[in-house]
């Protein structure tokens, strides 16, 4: 019978402080950031895809070795070079990355011995066509001088 | 509770939980024969999101596998990137400095606390409480904040390399990772008090599902399966790897063997983790991040290699076979939901619905890590 | 008061307009409350603070099409939703919202809104039968034994009450309680009951009126994680939406008769506040208790059917049942 | 400790060495050679823990895996994971079971068993470790090695139709 009683009040009891742990959040400020409308900045190792880093002439800094090729694990790149006469290096013509593969391990970065690559703080990306999302990124270098 | 009937086999209804249901969180299935609200027979099908990893193990080279291990899990990814490199390092011999392995811990648990906090939200709500998800997911944001900071991702982190980790942390993330610990803790207790302590709770965990020392051992369950069941078995602790020798923690053991000591397992776990990381982050060593001397293309010499970590949801471990190639011969992945999962069948035998779909709860599933 | 068919016309339109008013924003009090207590904003982009929601809600599910599944029983499936709907709007027709603002009045009201109430479990039961499937089926025979089991204790407190105010008649009720906050049914000092069981009543009747309506912690019939959407499954479109404001409307009437029968109705809880209209104190107290409704349902887990019964015949029904007979003793000593 | 016992419990399964092998190794380089890319004879071996992760390391035949499998179940050992290796160049399947502890008695076994290629079979342990279904179901449809005796021997992880065993090497998608 005490058991019994004494179930009952301490069962009450707890119902009662969990309502008081929630009557106590009610009164404490939202914490969400509405996001269309707010936008949070991304930190300085957020790993959006890659982009190309140019040179003070506005040309990518890639020589075209093919490093990051090679060791993207979703072969996600596709690039290309050509030599014109009298240079020494190669000269970029292509660099497809076709992000619907891209699992953004960083790997590319990591292997490119010349700096020519760094990753990019975008995240807004939507699009209802897979043909968005295979950047040209020599014609997104080129955009960005424009 | 207990299924006290006696049936005619035309009795019985079959009742497809999943692949599509709110309390598997994700896809899969089980196929429950019922008789009225008690189950009498379940088969869980799995392999809806099966990837193939241990295949892509085959075609890649090992430093391409990296980021896969994380796409295990997507709760707890770097436990499982921490089980590859120590296996990678230890078949090719990579000495590792001492600041990454602080910093691997140190990581690794909080990816757990991350975790073990996402769990405890997801199972009160499975169990119909939705406020505590939020007030996790509150908490885990800090967590992912402070991981973002340092991996650069927010879920599928590709952090740890061969021989060390991809990026050095800096003194923002120590002190944020101070500031994290006592928040945490004050957390904590609001969980118990708002969860742990509450009667309807208590009342629908209390005795329910048990789960046998016998079946663990036949099913090779670990985790808080494992030790809600009174069995003393972590990985950290059983079979001491990277750093974890230096820490000062210890293993939550509840005897109860019913949901709620799987859950009680579970919630001091969380406090044992920020121990850890409280230790780590005072014994943090100088130094560098990456071995001096590391070979260029890694090819662990002919042979076969084992390594079991403690994961965020048990006993992880992963078979390699080398043929002394650039390539792995054989990648094995002992996922330990898998093992956890299984027991689901025999131990839902003649329980009610609800109390079957709270244990699968407790069971801390994540799909993706036992599709593989 | 003198009623002409005008009358009784306006009195229903009335009703029906404030049951689905309430039923609509209390939609989004509940989504705001909710957001507030898990630290969302919760929905605000749909005019001022998402006033707009209810009604674009509505909208939306008017436009949608009403998918009968194949092999369901047609009938009972079109039916179950308005029924979920019809008792409780009835049943405002009786409830006294002041001594004035009142459509119908009977002398027999409490048992006119209890034989309504009983047949909101219906709906449920005819849902849950005609779905064709075997979670709504699952959900309506835990309906079934739920509402079975909550309407015995919720009876009992009742009787409690009405043989504290000698009369069935919901405004002789309330008038009994008039004064101060004190002679309230719910304490048992100046009441005219002096029973110190009072509190315990209350409590018994809230947890059954929560029982009744469905909400959580008692939200077994919907239970979203177990039986996907419990009930109303297969309902979609403006038979999903009915159930909803069913739902709401209930949860209204529910708080209404806590009202009435404990919290002295529109009587004001100290006597110089009685220069405020009844209709206010008498809003304010309903809209306290759906308060409290809503923050019930975010704080709790759901309770286990087996805890439920277990709930109902172990502890409210003894318990209701002590508190009768000791009712019954008090009222024949004094 | 539990080590060194089951290390006697299972030698008790293979016949003393023959005196044979001591012939082999005296024998010059080229011959030497062509037995280490032989398959491995059956026999217990002592492993490296630092070095390979586990203790022990029995290779046995298929009819002899049960017995060796029971002397583990009495020693308790839980079961980690079965799985499979394909090993094209001698035309064999191997199948690893691989069994640890739970208490502190730090002691991970690994048995093996080799099969033919063509006709991949060997007995089920569900018998002894019920959760060894999930894992043989696994390895049967990866390897399309059948494990006879299985109660439910149906693909688990692939579509329910698969008659295709990916892991093999000569297996082309």
């Amino acid at each position: 019978m005490v058991t019994y009683f004494s179930e009952i009040y301490h069962g009450l009891i707890s119902l009662f402080i969990g309502m008081g742990i929630t009557f106590k959040e009610f009164f404490k400020p939202t914490v969400t950031v509405s996001y269309p409308y707010e936008t949070l900045t991304m930190c300085d190792r957020y790993r959006g895809h890659v982009e190309l880093i140019e040179n003070e002439e506005g040309k990518a800094n890639c020589v075209v070795c093919g490093l990051c090729q090679r060791a993207c694990p979703s072969a996600c790149i596709t690039l290309a070079g050509e030599k014109p006469e009298g240079e020494k290096k190669k000269v970029l013509t292509k660099y497809i990355l076709d992000f619907t593969r891209c699992s953004l391990c960083g790997s590319c970065v990591e292997s490119c011995n010349f700096n020519a690559l760094e990753f990019s703080k975008e995240y807004n990306l939507a699009s209802t066509r897979k043909e968005d999302f295979i950047f040209d990124l020599l014609k997104r270098l080129e955009d960005r001088n424009i | 509770m207990n299924a006290p009937i006696e049936l005619q086999p035309d009795e019985t209804f079959i009742l497809n939980v999943g692949p599509q249901h709110p309390a598997t969180h994700g896809v899969l299935r089980v196929k429950m024969e019922m008789n009225g609200e008690y189950i009498v027979e379940a088969e869980t099908v799995i392999g809806y999101i099966h990837r193939m990893h241990e295949k892509m193990g085959e075609v890649k080279t090992y430093p391409q596998y990296l980021m896969n291990l994380s796409r295990m899990d997507y709760l707890g990814a770097l436990g499982y990137s921490h089980g590859h490199v120590l296996l990678v390092e230890k078949a090719s011999g990579i000495e590792v400095p001492e600041r990454a392995e602080y910093i691997r811990a140190i990581m690794v648990e909080l990816n757990r606390v991350s975790s073990h906090l996402f769990w405890f939200g997801a199972f009160v709500m499975d169990l119909g409480g939705f406020s505590p998800l939020m007030y996790a997911l509150q908490d885990r944001e800090h967590i992912l904040d402070m991981l973002e900071a340092v991996t650069g991702s927010r879920l599928t982190y590709c952090y740890f390399r061969f021989g060390g980790v991809y990026n050095d942390v800096d003194d923002e993330f120590i002190s944020s990772a101070r500031r994290f610990i006592p928040r945490m803790r004050k957390s904590l207790k609001k969980y118990h008090k708002l969860v742990t302590g509450n009667v309807i709770f208590r009342k629908r965990l209390e005795g329910i599902a048990p789960v046998s020392q016998e079946m663990c051992r036949k099913y090779g369950a670990s985790s808080a399966v494992a030790r809600g069941s009174g069995i003393n078995f972590d990985v950290r602790k059983n079979e001491p790897y990277s750093v974890y020798p230096e820490f000062d923690f210890d293993v939550p053991v509840f005897h109860e063997c019913d949901s709620l000591a799987r859950y009680n397992v579970r919630m001091e776990e969380i406090e044992q983790s920020l121990r850890i990381i409280e230790q780590g982050l005072d014994k943090l060593p100088d130094g560098p991040i990456m071995p001096k001397k590391k070979p260029k293309i890694i090819k662990p010499p002919a042979g076969d290699y084992y390594q079991a970590v403690e994961t965020a949801r048990g006993s992880f471990g992963i078979r390699l076979v080398s043929d002394g190639g650039k390539i792995p011969y054989r990648l094995k992945l002992r996922s330990p939901t898998y093992s956890n999962m299984h027991l689901f069948d025999e131990a839902c035998r003649g329980m009610m619905i609800m109390d079957a779909l709270a244990f699968m709860g407790s069971l801390d599933l994540v799909i993706p890590e036992i599709d593989r | 008061m003198s009623l002409t068919l005008l009358n009784v016309i306006v009195a229903v339109v009335i009703a029906i307009g404030f049951a689905a008013l309430n039923a609509a924003y209390l939609v989004w009090a509940e989504r705001r409350g909710a957001a507030r207590i898990q630290r969302r904003p919760g929905p605000n982009i749909n005019g001022p603070w998402g006033l707009l929601q209810p009604p674009l809600d509505g909208i939306k599910l008017m436009a949608k099409q009403l998918i009968i599944p194949g092999g369901a029983d047609k009938i009972l499936f079109i039916v179950a939703p308005v029924l979920a709907m019809f008792p409780a709007i009835m049943s405002f027709v009786t409830i006294p919202f002041s001594e004035t603002i009142v459509a119908k009045n009977m002398n027999v009201g409490v048992l006119m809104i209890f034989a309504f109430a009983s047949t909101g479990s219906m709906a449920l039961v005819f849902a849950g039968w005609s779905s064709r499937n075997k979670y709504a089926m699952m959900s309506s025979v835990r309906a079934v034994s739920q509402a079975v089991a909550y309407e015995i204790p919720m009876l009992i407190t009742t009787i409690t009450v009405v043989m504290i105010a000698g009369s069935m008649d919901l405004m002789e009720i309330v008038r009994q309680q008039s004064g101060s906050f004190l002679h309230w049914n719910i304490f048992p000092l100046l009441g005219n009951s002096h029973n110190i069981l009072m509190p315990i009543s209350f409590l018994i009747f809230f947890t059954c009126t929560l029982a009744e309506t469905n909400r959580a912690p008692f939200d077994l019939g919907e239970a979203e994680s177990e039986l996907v959407a419990g009930f109303h499954t297969e309902y979609g479109s403006m038979g999903f939406g009915l159930f909803f404001m069913g739902e709401y409307a209930n949860i209204v009437i529910g708080s209404c008769l806590t009202t009435i029968l404990f919290l002295g109705g529109w009587n004001a809880p100290l006597p110089f506040l009685s220069f405020i209209p009844g209709v206010f104190w008498f809003l304010l107290k309903l809209y306290l208790l759906i308060a409290t409704f809503i923050w019930i349902r975010w704080t709790f887990p759901r309770t286990t059917i087996y805890g439920l019964l277990n709930l109902s015949w172990k502890i409210l029904i003894p318990l209701s049942l002590f508190n009768l007979l000791f009712t019954a003793g008090l009222l024949k000593v004094f | 400790m539990i080590c060194e016992q089951t290390k006697l419990a299972l030698q008790k399964l293979f016949p003393p060495p023959e005196p044979q092998e001591d012939i082999l190794e005296e024998t010059d380089e080229e011959q030497d050679k062509k037995v280490a890319k032989k398959p491995r004879p059956n026999g217990l071996v002592e492993r490296d823990y630092a070095v390979h992760g586990y203790h022990l390391d029995a290779q046995l035949d298929p009819n002899q895996l049960l017995e060796a499998v029971t002397i583990l179940d009495e020693a308790e050992f839980f079961i980690e994971s079965i799985t499979g290796v394909d090993w094209i160049k001698d035309d064999q399947l191997e199948v690893v079971y691989d069994f640890a502890r739970y208490d502190f008695d730090l002691c991970r076994v690994v048995i093996r068993t080799r099969v033919d290629r063509k006709e991949p079979a060997v007995p089920t342990i569900t018998k002894i470790y019920d959760g060894a279904n999930w894992h043989e179901r696994e390895t049967h449809e990866f390897f399309g090695i059948k494990f006879e005796g299985h109660p439910h021997l149906i693909p688990l992880l692939l579509p329910e139709d698969a008659d295709f065993h990916p892991l093999l090497k000569d297996f082309k998608a």
